[in-house]
């Protein structure tokens, strides 16, 4: 039901998509560039305002849908992926987005979050990952880095935190997107790939909490390094990088290796081209692996195969029973199969009807 | 060891009762649910009054021959008097030593008892826990013993059927049915009918399952000393066409008929457990009528994904017992918040934790009126008899959407798997349901608008142009739904949302009682044990006593006119299978009376006698 | 615009009071819970009593200068008479239109109020949704206002520290503390001392907190116009060394204080939320202490761990807040049928579902007595004073050890983030815990049996020799804890768990109640309107009135000697902040009584003035 | 806590960690077959019997406990890894084993299982894959593959299952190895190998339900077809398998390759050679995702490598902490930093202690 052209005039300009509610994050919050690109997307998408469902859960990434004026739940914590699994199978047409942090993901609303990967139902998951639980004020979460100290761990964490690439591959997943809430025009083109994509699309944001964790992705994205640090994957490309763009990543056995071009004889064609769309997602979990100081961190749609979509075939399914039914309404069904007939006056039954 | 050509006694004196209770009990693997459903839907099509309770072991299979391997199915019919599957059977078929143990306790004086000879071996009465051969010891004097070699001689029955022995063996429940249907001179065509069609691809299978029946029924007719037996006259019954249904069967068509009405399509989200799990799989069957099933991960996907397609336009519902109505209740919570209709079906079973997941009890009903979070209060109802969960499940439904909260539907173990005659309903005979569904811009629209009558706001989908709105778990502004942290909206809301579920007690009907007239003792029961309760009340006032009886499924908000009828008597007893939260809540709602309490907590539904006896001390008091 | 100079009256008439109500509200941003805090910890140093009520926005950070944005830190101290952090502020510090605005329902009349002039512009005025500028349209007439040029003087006073801009705004905190510390006579070397000792790696940071203290303090001092103030006499206390605690600390070391006497490690399984999660930070920094914390990955991960944690004798406990308590229940179940010790801390808040996060009230209660599946009782708690939670969580861990049993312990956020003086106690003044503990074989010992006097069986952990067994969410054999069907069994085994949990009530303290030969009107209350609800019966009783007060710190099973007290009185009246559960509780408990109701759902603490004004209007009818 | 040498005399025969409960499991039933490796195991072991802590939740399989003479609890569905959790954390010198059919650890106990994972808890996971709930009576599970007709799947299932090892791999786990029920040795050897190992490690036995789910593994465990549709992998050893022993597995690319020995020049050296405990999963989850009929499912540990686990690192801080506390009891933190004393008769506080 995600079969979206872009239209030659859009509806709405990006900002036509805001709400009248006042936004109440912080300032200098990353959760306002990642609504700013969900906006250029839905204007670049050309969407109705009414065809747009956004559910959260809870955490300050999940107020999301009252700044928009499209509809919007503000559910409870962790379960956002559940409820619009449900909102989903009530209405197909609609274009469902999940808002939630990484505590409401992946702490709380793990389950769900796993399981609405393997059902693979059409839906776009944004996943603002700011490794803290920010509405709390200052927990460590699943994403957390080892050692980091929190509000709740005065001495450092001992937990090691989940990959969110590696977990929605390990869970089946057929999209998966990373992007920086400081490239808000590489978070707009993703989007815009996340909702044409048939199934659950899961982009994960690194989004910087000002308050409670702020720079935990400076070294990614900062003027001065992210060239050096980011990967940006195209389909079909060759996976270059680096200030210069003379760096890239190369296959040696079953494992990624930096390698500078023009040193020792390199080509791009000795380069790994991106393949985001093979059925294998071998390559994937190398790319999702990728971690700083040894390899950039992969940025841009690392993996969008086709693959059968749970409420559509959920839909096909129902149509093909209502087609072959031998009731042709519920009257017909409560009426068939063994019943008796009293009749009135008598009081006795006159057989099997 | 007594044969049956030896069996003293006879059937006789059961002929003249108005209703017969029989119990079919063996190993697990001996199919006496199959033969128990086969006889109730012969006796059924046969215009009987009928009440059903399967009892399983809890284990799927418990060691083959022990007690707690036994499997049972109870059926009461009769031509009136039905009232509950019965007290104590009057005819047990036991298939071996352990059936046999297991419903000593409960057996009447002087009951008919068939076993299968074949199966009394030493180790089989070791397995059983009988020191002695209970057929010989003494055990069953006064009772009517038909023991018949049933293996053997199914066995031979079909003998050149071309079965192996397992499968021969597995026939043998057709043989003990084929007698029971003797005893009680009913028809086999509509069994015979079934084995044809369920095994049309195997033959073998149908021919052999149909002869060791008509072998039993041969073995008692043959047996000389075997009387002809009970005859049992067909219900007066409002006429109509009927059928043979199951609470859990009749909730699930109740629920595809409510959404039918509110002219929505039906969402379930649900997570499998006993004894709720039927309610699902029948849904499952009719993706042809546009029902929408969501095997969820968990309890809480259950319910959530309800609310999702609640927000989206759907009847949605979900269904759970106790354990999983507890994960259920913060996001009953957020529908209350909300305010969006959800239907929420908790089949009852014995508690606490994971308790006695197979048995019947009432425990969960103060969790559905109070077990939340917060003042969050939600319309509950309870089913009293497996035809009634229709019914009920309709009634949920058109409460739901109508005044845009959720509903709790109390069903238990016994009423659903419990099983009766229907009389099938057309979607024109049941109530409109009108949702207020908005589909067009109105200027006075504001998402917390409320309906002057119902308090109920709109239900506003999403898709529908120009009505963009959000809505959310935090405390809502009185009217433009927006968050608000403000006291006074807070007071004013939590009072709204009160108002409107006790509103509701102006569009449900009156209470009604049994007993005019009646001031002494006034029997008060809800749920699922209103047969036995009726059926106790009733014989007491026709052995002139001065009691009456009035049984709830409304149960918040109550029938407006409830203290009305309280006020008429003396004293109130409120009978329940818990220990004692519908009196509590009583006590709460309506402090101006005295409850007493009569209260049975043995996973075990009421027996008449056990409440008659009750009745009778209260009386003499 | 008023200045400083040209404000009107004096502040005189406040020596004489007993106690004074001081509210710090700014921006989030601006600091008001430190300079709250800072306050009160000098305040408590110098042996005042003390009450304090923080109110945060439960955004993050709401937009800058806006109403919703406000953060208010409300201290009341005096020498008697702190019943609570008082109902409306003597004085008021504003920094900005907005706290200004949010406060202005809440003055007393001749309040006085301190505001930084210097941010009430245009722009201020217009986020804060002023028309015109309230210190010059007669808006604050009747009342004392200090208008001071608060940040630019703490510029100027700060210019040469070294900071940058917006690190200098971040002192004007300091300048209104100064302000503050002057009017009411308070020394400040405490203050001075925490910026020197915090700020000793930034001694620029230090020196300008101080400066901009002293500035503030000074300003007041050489302002002519403002006489000196407000001297509150040290409060008569029982002698001993004292601290200035919150709730939720207080019930952090009273965990680790039980789980000490009870000769065992403290676990605890949580995820954090609002306002519970303190106690689990709290907690976590004692590692040094053997106190395990695992942040679970979700509430029910919390408490199953903790299940664990005690089957594997830890004294284990699980803190929340009402979402997360609705989705432990299940598991409560299974610490109640396996008997284990557990205690579940609910910090309450305002509901339904997300409700009103940061805000108090008290309205589960009947989700912790009853909003489980199955008949589980538990015991339930509720701690009446920050410095109380301490008792009551070492109380919660003798008896859920000594009892075997899962505990609830209500707090409720007024106190868990509210403040007062604790008198430290030592372990050798604690009560003794001795729990059940077997570690060596016992021929009479069986999983389930129990002792005679407290009903509890044997706590005998994974670890011990020879006595290996297994216990489950199945029901029990009343001996051998085997798994058990049996109705009988079934029937007895909730009685034994409905009776462990009443027979509490033999090892708790009797009730007592304030008014002893008062007669017309019992007040009674629970959990944490302790202060408010004892001020107002005090104030009453002083002022002749037939009056009198109990209030429960023991919800279930309650004191023995209830009823007693209750039979005394004509009437009775249930004050709490929810819609009635404690009243319903307690018809349902003590069904003999009628009990009037007096409730506040407005996620506020009671005050004493209305109160007092509802028991007049009883006490006149 | 885990590190257990092979006694020179077992304290235990197998048959000997049987409780006295009659086992109640359908006849026919895998969990039999489980039941006697794990007696197999810790006799091999040497475990005390008040040692073991076997935790369970809800399911057939999770009748377990009941049914062995050591410490054990049958707690509810889905929870197991939680509660174990607890028990390991208040107890580290017990052994732990959590036995949880598919249901209960990846349905309902679905976010349990991926932190227990995650946090690397030092216990051992058995997961009773039956692909489908018994207990219940034959409702579809997240393992049941695509298609099956089940009990609440009438016209068969729409959702894409979990693969047990793509999930433990994608949560970052440690130690995962598979069974099939119907080799008790491999079952036993694997899950010694389980207990040695330091960490969480999840076996996943595939098991067979008569009853629901019958013959659902037959293409692998069947006699006729066992030895070509398994690969029983070794440590250091090349992958061979087949009747005659003559398949392997080589790698080719990103992807693996099924060849026979002595085609097309194929020798053993060829061959992929199994390493269990290098620290990329990337081999790890080549293996776990080779499905029949492209290839044999590989059996035996598939990964198995140390790193930091939870519950030793959280002791080893608590220790830390302990020997640099500033305070010496609960008094002194009590009586630390702001008190005030109030003298008997004066009533008045004489400042700062
Ligand atoms: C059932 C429940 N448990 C806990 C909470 C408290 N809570 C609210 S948001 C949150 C975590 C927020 O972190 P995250 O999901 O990462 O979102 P962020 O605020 O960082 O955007 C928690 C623990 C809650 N509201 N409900
Ligand atoms: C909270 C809760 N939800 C549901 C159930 C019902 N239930 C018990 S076991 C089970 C699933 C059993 O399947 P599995 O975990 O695969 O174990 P198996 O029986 O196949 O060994 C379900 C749904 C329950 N007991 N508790
Ligand atoms: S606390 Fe962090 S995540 Fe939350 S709004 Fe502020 S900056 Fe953003
Ligand atoms: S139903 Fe299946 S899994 Fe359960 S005991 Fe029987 S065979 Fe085993
Ligand atoms: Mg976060
Ligand atoms: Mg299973």
């Amino acid at each position: 039901m995600s079969t979206i052209g872009t239209p030659a005039q859009p509806l709405f300009k990006p900002k036509e998509y805001a709400s009248s509610q006042e936004v109440k994050w912080c300032p200098g919050c990353g959760d306002y560039a990642v609504m700013n690109a969900v906006q250029r997307a839905f204007s670049e998408l050309g969407l109705k305002k009414e065809e747009v469902a956004i559910i959260s859960g809870i955490g300050c990434s999940s107020r999301f849908p009252y700044y928009m004026d499209t509809y919007g739940f503000h559910t409870i914590h962790g379960r956002p992926a559940a409820v619009a699994t449900g909102v989903k199978l009530a209405n197909r047409d609609l274009r469902v987005w999940v808002m939630a942090g990484d505590g409401d993901s992946l702490a709380i609303g793990g389950n769900h979050f796993i399981h609405a990967v393997r059902r693979n139902v059409d839906m776009n998951f944004i996943l603002f990952n700011n490794q803290i639980y920010g509405l709390t004020k200052g927990q460590y979460s699943p994403t957390t880095e080892r050692g980091t100290v929190t509000k709740s761990s005065p001495f450092g964490t001992v937990e090691n935190p989940f990959s969110v690439g590696e977990l929605v591959l390990g869970a089946q997943g057929r999209f998966f997107a990373r992007v920086p809430d400081t490239d808000v025009k590489l978070m707009a083109k993703v989007m815009v790939e996340a909702e044409k994509h048939q199934g659950l699309s899961v982009v994960e944001v690194l989004q910087n909490c000002v308050i409670f964790n702020d720079e935990v992705f400076d070294a990614i994205t900062s003027k001065e390094t992210r060239a050096d640090n980011q990967l940006i994957l195209e389909h079909g490309k060759p996976m270059r990088f680096g200030a210069n763009n003379d760096k890239g990543i190369r296959l040696r056995g079953l494992e990624l290796e930096v390698v500078t071009l023009g040193q020792n004889g390199i080509t791009e064609t000795d380069l790994l081209v991106h393949d985001a769309t093979c059925a294998s997602n071998v390559l994937h979990h190398l790319l999702a692996q990728m971690r700083l100081p040894d390899f950039p961190i992969a940025m841009g749609v690392i993996r969008s195969t086709a693959g059968p979509v749970f409420d559509a075939d959920l839909a096909a399914q129902m149509k093909a029973e209502q087609e072959r039914s031998k009731y042709a309404s519920l009257d017909a069904l409560f009426l068939s199969g063994n019943t008796f007939t009293i009749q009135p006056g008598t009081d006795k039954p006159d057989g099997i009807t | 060891m007594k044969s049956h050509e030896e069996m003293s006694g006879t059937m006789n004196g059961k002929e003249a009762m108005e209703s017969v209770v029989i119990k079919f009990a063996g190993d697990s693997g001996d199919g006496m649910q199959l033969a128990g459903t086969l006889f109730t839907d012969t006796v059924a099509v046969h215009g009987k009054e009928i009440a059903t309770f399967p009892d399983f072991p809890s284990e799927i299979r418990a060691p083959q021959g022990t007690v707690a391997g036994v499997s049972g199915f109870q059926v009461h019919f009769g031509s009136s008097g039905v009232h509950g599957p019965g007290d104590a059977p009057d005819v047990l078929v036991a298939m071996n030593p352990a059936a046999l143990k297991s419903n000593l306790k409960d057996l009447r004086p002087a009951c008919t008892i068939v076993v299968d000879r074949d199966s009394f071996g030493k180790r089989d009465l070791d397995k059983a826990g009988f020191a002695t051969d209970p057929l010989e010891d003494g055990t069953l004097d006064g009772h009517q013993v038909l023991a018949a070699p049933i293996t053997s001689m199914t066995k031979a029955a079909i003998a050149d059927a071309g079965l192996d022995n397992k499968s021969a063996d597995r026939c043998k429940n057709m043989f003990a049915l084929g007698m029971v249907y003797r005893l009680f001179d009913q028809p086999m065509d509509q069994t015979i009918g079934f084995f044809q069609h369920k095994f049309k691809k195997s033959p073998a299978i149908a021919e052999a399952n149909i002869r060791a029946l008509k072998a039993g029924h041969n073995y008692v007719l043959t047996m000389e000393a075997v009387p002809a037996t009970y005859t049992v006259q067909p219900a007066a019954r409002t006429p109509g066409t009927y059928r043979n249904i199951t609470g859990n069967q009749a909730l699930a068509w109740g629920l595809m008929a409510g959404a039918k009405k509110a002219g929505k399509d039906l969402f379930l989200g649900s997570y499998p457990i006993t004894p709720a799990t039927d309610i699902m799989q029948e849904l499952a069957k009719h993706k042809w009528a546009g029902v929408k099933v969501l095997q969820a991960e968990d309890e809480i996907a259950g319910i959530c994904s309800a609310i999702g397609a609640s927000f989206a336009g759907d009847v949605a519902v979900t269904t759970t017992s106790g354990p999983g109505m507890a994960l259920k209740t913060e996001a009953i919570g957020l529908a209350v918040m909300t305010e969006l209709p959800l239907v929420i079906v908790n089949v009852q079973r014995g508690g606490p934790s994971t308790g006695l997941p197979t048995k019947t009890e009432q425990s969960d009903l103060l969790q559905a009126v109070c077990g939340r979070n917060g003042e969050s209060p939600v319309v509950v109802l309870a089913a009293s008899t497996p035809a009634a969960c229709f019914d009920r499940a309709v009634e949920a439904i058109k409460i739901a959407t109508e005044h845009m909260t959720p509903v709790i539907l109390l069903s238990e173990s016994y009423v659903a798997n419990g099983a009766e005659p229907w009389k099938v309903k057309t979607l024109d005979e049941l109530p409109a349901i009108h949702p207020p569904v908005l589909t067009r811009p109105d200027p006075a629209w504001t998402p917390y608008g409320r309906d002057p009558a119902t308090l109920a706001r709109k239900w506003v989908v999403p898709g529908t142009p120009a009505l963009q709105h959000r809505i959310g778990g935090l405390e809502k502004d009185e009217c433009t739904g927006c968050v608000s942290h403000d006291p006074q909206n807070h007071e004013a809301m939590v009072a709204l949302r009160r108002q409107k579920v006790e509103r509701v007690a102006d569009f449900i009907p009156e209470q009604k009682f049994r007993g005019k007239g009646a001031k002494k003792l006034l029997v008060v029961g809800w749920g699922g044990q209103f047969g036995t309760l009726f059926g106790a009340v009733t014989e007491l006032r026709s052995e002139g006593k001065d009691i009456a009886v009035t049984h709830f499924n409304h149960i918040h908000p109550l029938p407006r006119n409830t203290a009305s009828i309280f006020e008429q008597f003396e004293r109130i007893v409120v009978c329940e299978l818990n220990s004692g939260q519908f009196a509590n809540y009583l006590r709460a709602v309506l402090p101006q009376f005295t409850y007493l309490q009569y209260n049975k907590v043995k996973g075990r539904p009421f027996k008449v006698s056990e409440l008659k006896e009750k009745f009778n001390e209260l009386l003499a008091q």
